[in-house]
């Protein structure tokens, strides 16, 4: 089995890496470039942990191979912050308490960025809709979806 | 003498009593005493109880004091999740 | 493992039937990497068919759209005039998996996993929808009922794959629906599905019908019975039910964790008929 | 002073009962914060565990040859690669978990593991492990193996008080209670008899298992893992391994929750073992698979409940049988569910039985109030049906009933001060009671206790040089707990709450400190860090005297600064933290404060949860509308923390009751390990939930802190229970609800 090089574009700088042809996004992500931010929770799919955008495509990087990002740009949770600044989502999170483990927030806070790209200015049913395949099992995602709103709103006033 | 409620299903030990006298000034003499005087306590106290004292559970301190007048429980050794 | 991303379908073709070993094509990956992260496939080769760029279109021919095996569910609903056709089939689409997962996994690949309770295939059945196969001896078309044979089970021979899929040009007042049932509100696999299209004349009588059910069979099933008994109704009360009682005698389904074969027997009926009431607003029926 | 001193009283909160940002916050949404399987070492390698495709099977041999000899693979380990040690029964049962000896003893058991350069060799590895297998018979319902012609999973584990007669899988009996229940029966207007089922849950916590141990030649170990306490894992696997406790240094990462599951350990010893073998670091991260095959779920359980009730809602006498299967191992959370089931109520005539049962599942771990919510799940069930029977409220019936001050309760202890009454009657003031509902809605109500306590915990407060605060704890922060530690000491201080970091130690940096569960951190850790800031004030105190030339008597601490107080102080600026620290070399050196202390006295909590919930009779769907949580905080220290626990609760007990489940087939395998089948609740299931907190003060806790991160889950399953049968017009005795188990109960009438 031979590696294969991916030249790729990662949180806006240009990346190249080696990787085994069977080894997923995500493990790339995290086992050779220590961007640990994105979590396995499945590997399946299932839980929304892993959430990456690629060609802002929300997706779910356990379930991509590394090989596949050859030319694509990926976001991840590590590129959401502008230097010290926090995306407003993430400064949400903090104020509303939308995290409690905080395993799964990396992922939801990709997925809801996400959200806002596509639909600024969702429903509440709307925004569960979006979330629902990302699992939190602390807050029973009031909390979160209260933080989502709020961003939204923040993001539309200043836009 | 220190009035000490037990559950029942340690009543097999103790003739039958769910209610038993100890004499006992300390958490550690209690223990001792029930001990001593019902041996057939042993096993579940080596596995572990919790008492309640005048409503207040402790697990493991030796030399809280007991009141002759103290309402004591002996309970299932509590762990949480 | 071997990685192939070819360009061309011609060259898709050749690798796929050169391949030594277990050749998997790779569209959404959404099924293929669940498979080998639980050990299910172990794949010599995989073919990932995203870099060839006519499969990666929805395009309009004869009316009727043609769907590229590469393009994603999330795609497909941002294509107005196909939302606005065949908004069954883009729902069916739609509900399989999470948003995460509709950005990547594609109908053609749904299709090919032959899994009885594949969301999108019973709305493609409804549809008539025909699957382009190309394969070393050239290109034909199938409909797609016909592509999977069992669970896990294809039609397609050796080096062939699913190029794209057709639905075909809607008449004036048509409309589909597909709904399933699950346990929670999303992220499940469907306990039953039911597609639903139906065309209408001017008086509001149905013209032509097909009905297709998911997860009650070892594939998904096209019931002509429940179809016929809309066929030539308004699509009224009585309508409704004979074609709930088709849809339960046609379902033949099994127990498994996710639900009893009576429980399945049972919803088959009433999702239909829920789908039908859709289906028929959606061809502009009166209510 | 005193660690139980009653409390103070102070109701002047300036930090405590405010919303800060927590203090992890911004390592938490940028991807920082490091996870268990986050850490790397150099040189490491990948362990993976082959576990039992049966149900249960002796293990006859097991031929690693193969293995060893692959390209890549630096050990492989068997049980008889652990030492020869004397282990406590407890003790030698986890090790079994972890590494089956004689038997596998249910699917997903661990009977083998492997060190490899790379996932992938590893995984090729398990391929070429022959194990040559001795099927046996096996059983997986609480009622089946509890018969006596059930397949034996354990000869001789039965403690003294089991009846003779039963079988071998029954291992222990509980009984509880006071009066005369047939007496009591008799008296009742009415007497309803039921049997409830529910059935095992998994913690469900989305961070899988992970450990990086490394053991070097020296005999000194190295382990960094996602635990609920670094302690209990350093203790255990010390033992399991043959080292001393001291040898072995335990850091807790952060935790991606736990809820109970992390309380013991799974891999962290196969982990040494390997590493001990393959003189390498071993990283081990459990698979989804692995985590719902093989950790530990919640029982089973199977419950008989016979209550009798005045025609005017009285209880005259309650009795309950209770039923807990705990996986392969003695250990089912009964007692707690025997203790629990009654104790909201004030009975004269009460009684509860309760049996340990032995099953071939994995064995159990604590969950969220350990072996409550299935014994309210009955008893509020048949509160509720037989108040509906009367015609009464089924608030009116609980208030009537409700356990108070000085009540008795079942399990034998008379009650402090306690909430529940407040609870019920901000339910019953509550908008929620009285808006109206729809079509094929319906509203259920129940009440759930806990016991909580607090134990061993070890707190050192160190002020810095330049005046700010650290405060090192023992217990991970599984939900913010560092805020609320660090706002109890710049409450205490007096000093804003940036000014305080709290930080969690590993095992050689503080005593011991108990596992965090029974919601025992922000009241303990609470009470430990109270406890070191006030030794650290007293110092400061001390040294401003000293400076000021006057008796450590005269000085006091108000606002954040010493001062001199009383009729012979004399004028003094005061000093503040910053000044005396600043100082701090020249007048005797750094200042700390420290406590070390087995708290004790945490208080008991209740709470009532109220839930809508919209039942569509062709599907039998269940679809939650609105739901409201009344509890008891004692003192809310972070409101915000407070009421995610209550919502956590509450939805994780939404999920207990309506789609999660264990599913086995025939032949004793799980069918569902994995979040597709396993399902838990997502977004769109969900509304809002709401909170009430109230604050019955813990005269415990100096500032009445109470536990509040188990009571939450005791009352959602009856609630919704109660509610869905209101909805659906017929009883709901088992759990899960799924949609085929309440279209049956709607169409069988």
């Amino acid at each position: 089995m031979s590696m294969i090089h991916v030249t790729t574009t990662i949180n806006g700088v240009s990346q190249e890496y080696l990787c085994e042809p069977d080894e997923t996004l995500l493990d790339v992500l995290r086992d050779r470039l220590g961007m640990t931010g994105s979590k396995e929770g499945c590997g399946t799919g299932d839980c929304g942990a892993c959430s990456v955008t690629v060609d802002d495509r929300l997706v779910c990087s356990c379930l991509m191979l590394g090989a596949e990002a050859e030319g694509r740009k990926v976001e991840t949770i590590e590129g959401m912050a502008e230097g010290e600044t926090l995306h407003p989502l993430q400064r949400k999170f903090i104020e509303h308490a939308a995290l409690q483990c905080g395993i799964c927030t990396p992922g939801i806070l990709v997925a809801a960025k996400s959200l806002l790209e596509h639909n600024p200015n969702p429903t509440e049913e709307e925004a569960r809709y979006w979330l629902a395949g990302n699992l939190c099992r602390c807050t029973g995602y009031d909390k979160i979806i209260r933080a989502v709103m709020a961003a939204a709103e923040e993001m539309r006033e200043a836009s | 003498m220190v009035q000490v409620r037990i559950w029942g299903s340690l009543a097999s030990a103790t003739d039958d009593q769910t209610e038993v006298e100890i004499e006992a000034s300390t958490l550690r003499e209690l223990l001792d005493g029930l001990a001593e005087k019902y041996p057939g306590l042993k096993p579940q106290l080596d596995r572990g109880v919790s008492v309640a004292i005048d409503g207040k559970v402790y697990n493991d301190s030796w030399f809280t004091p007991i009141q002759p007048d103290s309402e004591v429980v002996l309970l299932a050794r509590l762990r949480g999740g | 493992m071997n990685y192939q991303a070819p360009t061309s379908l011609d060259a898709a073709v050749d690798i796929l039937a050169g391949a030594k070993g277990d050749c998997r094509i790779l569209a959404g990956g959404t099924d293929l990497l669940v498979r080998m992260h639980s050990d299910m496939a172990d794949p010599d080769t995989v073919l990932d068919i995203k870099r060839i760029d006519s499969l990666r279109t929805i395009s309009q021919e004869d009316g009727g759209w043609r769907i590229g095996a590469a393009v994603s569910a999330a795609e497909m609903g941002e294509n107005e005039g196909l939302v606005a056709d065949w908004p069954g089939v883009v729902e069916a689409a739609n509900l399989i998996g999470s948003t995460q997962i509709q950005g990547r996994c594609t109908i053609a690949g749904n299709l090919c996993n032959a899994s009885p309770a594949a969301d999108s295939v019973p709305a493609l059945v409804a549809a008539e929808a025909m699957a382009r196969i190309a394969g070393p001896d050239g290109i034909r078309d199938v409909p797609v009922g016909e592509v999977p044979v069992s669970p896990g089970k294809t039609s397609l021979k050796p080096g062939e794959l699913v190029a794209s899929i057709f639905l075909p040009a809607r008449p004036e007042r048509s409309g589909d629906a597909y709904l399933r049932f699950i346990p929670r509100t999303e992220m499940d696999i469907a306990v039953v599905g039911c597609g639903v299209s139906l065309t209408l004349d001017a008086s509001g009588n149905c013209v032509a019908a097909r009905v297709a059910l998911g997860a009650v069979a070892p594939t998904v099933i096209e019931v002509p019975e429940a179809a016929e008994a809309l066929v030539g109704t308004s699509v009224d009360e009585d309508a409704l039910a004979a074609l709930a009682a088709a849809c339960s005698e046609a379902a033949k389904p099994i127990d498994d964790k996710r639900g009893t074969a009576e429980y399945r027997v049972h919803m088959a009926g009433v999702l239909a008929r829920r789908a039908a009431v859709i289906a028929k607003k959606r061809a502009g029926g009166a209510a | 002073m005193a660690l139980d001193a009653k409390m103070d009283g102070k109701l002047d909160f300036k930090v405590v009962g405010t919303r800060v940002n927590r203090p992890d916050g911004v390592d938490k949404v940028t991807g920082r914060a490091r996870f268990g399987a986050d850490m790397t070492a150099p040189g490491m390698l990948v362990g993976k565990v082959l576990r039992s495709p049966h149900a249960h099977a002796r293990i006859k041999t097991i031929d690693a040859s193969a293995a060893e000899a692959l390209e890549g693979v630096h050990a492989v380990v068997t049980r008889a690669d652990f030492p020869e040690v004397e282990l406590d029964e407890a003790t030698w049962d986890v090790l079994d978990n972890c590494m089956a000896g004689e038997k596998a003893l249910y699917d997903g058991h661990a009977v083998a593991a492997v060190a490899a350069s790379s996932e992938n060799v590893a995984k090729k590895a398990l391929k070429l492990i022959k194990v040559e297998y001795e099927t046996l018979p096996h059983v997986i319902d609480v009622d089946d193996a509890m018969k006596a012609d059930a397949p034996v999973l354990h000869d001789g584990r039965q403690v003294e008080n089991v009846p003779e007669g039963m079988g071998a899988n029954v291992v222990a009996r509980y009984e509880f209670g006071h009066g005369d229940v047939e007496a009591g029966l008799k008296q009742a207007g009415k007497v309803l008899e039921r049997t409830y089922k529910t059935e095992a849950t998994h913690q469900g916590y989305i961070e899988p298992h992970a450990c990086l141990a490394q053991v070097g030649t020296d005999g000194q170990a190295d382990l960094w893992c996602c635990t609920q306490g670094q302690y209990m894992v350093r203790d255990t696997c010390a033992a399991i391994m043959g080292l001393s406790q001291s040898r072995l240094k335990v850091t807790a990462s952060e935790i991606g929750g736990g809820f109970g599951g992390k309380t013991t350990v799974f891999i962290e010893p196969v982990a040494l073992a390997l590493s001990k073998k393959s003189g390498r670091p071993v990283k081990m991260v459990m698979s989804r698979s692995e985590v719902l095959r093989a950790t530990g779920p919640t029982a089973s359980s199977s419950i008989d409940v016979r209550l009798g009730m005045t025609e005017d809602g009285q209880i005259t006498a309650g009795f309950a049988e209770l039923r807990y299967q705990g996986g392969a191992y003695p250990g089912s959370p009964v007692e707690f569910g025997s203790m629990s089931a009654f104790a909201p109520y004030d009975l004269e005539n009460v009684k509860t039985v309760g049996w340990d049962i032995v099953a071939n599942r994995p064995k159990q771990a604590a969950y969220r109030a350990p072996g409550a919510p299935m014994a309210a799940f009955a008893v509020e069930s048949a509160i509720d049906e037989l108040a509906k029977e009367l015609g009464l409220d089924p608030l009116e019936v609980r208030l009537k009933n409700a356990a108070r001050e000085g009540t008795k309760a079942a399990y034998g202890v008379t009650y402090p001060a306690i909430g529940l009454e407040a609870t019920l009657r901000t339910a019953k003031d509550h908008p929620h009671w009285t808006a109206p509902l729809g079509e094929n809605q319906g509203r259920g109500v129940a009440c759930g206790f806990w016991f909580n306590f607090g134990g061993n915990t070890c707190v050192t407060l160190n002020i810095t040089p330049d005046g700010t605060v650290n405060v090192i704890e023992g217990n991970p922060d599984i939900g913010g707990s560092r805020a609320s530690m660090s706002m109890m000491a710049a409450e205490e201080l007096g000093v804003p709450y940036e000014r305080v970091r709290t930080v969690i130690a590993d095992t050689a940096s503080l005593g011991l400190n108990d596992v965090t569960d029974g919601s025992r951190v922000t009241f303990a850790v609470g009470l430990a860090t109270i406890e070191a800031a006030r030794a650290a004030k007293r110092e400061m105190c001390k040294r401003a005297a000293m400076v000021w030339g006057i008796d450590e008597e005269a000085v006091v601490w108000e606002d954040g600064a010493a001062r001199p107080s009383g009729p012979n102080a004399g004028k003094h600026d005061p000093m503040t933290l910053a000044d005396i620290a600043a100082i701090a070399s020249n007048t005797g050196g750094p200042i700390a404060g420290h406590s070390e202390v087995n708290a004790e006295g945490a208080g008991v909590s209740f709470a009532t949860h109220m839930v809508d919930t919209e039942v569509d009779p062709e599907s039998g769907a269940v679809k939650i509308v609105r739901y409201t949580v009344f509890q008891d905080a004692g003192k809310a220290v972070h409101p915000d923390y407070v009421e995610g626990q209550f919502q956590g609760g509450a939805v994780q007990g939404i999920g207990w009751a309506l789609n999660e489940a264990y599913i086995y087939g025939e032949d004793g395998v799980l069918q569902n390990p994995g979040f597709l089948d396993y399902r838990v609740p997502v977004a769109s299931d969900l509304p809002m939930i709401d909170t009430v907190i109230l604050e019955i003060p813990n005269p415990g806790h100096p500032y009445g802190v109470r536990g509040v991160g188990e009571t939450s889950i005791v009352p959602p399953l009856a609630a919704v229970a109660n509610s869905v049968s209101a909805a659906a017009g017929v009883r709901m005795t088992s759990l899960p609800m799924s949609p085929p188990k309440v279209l049956k109960a709607i169409q069988n009438g």
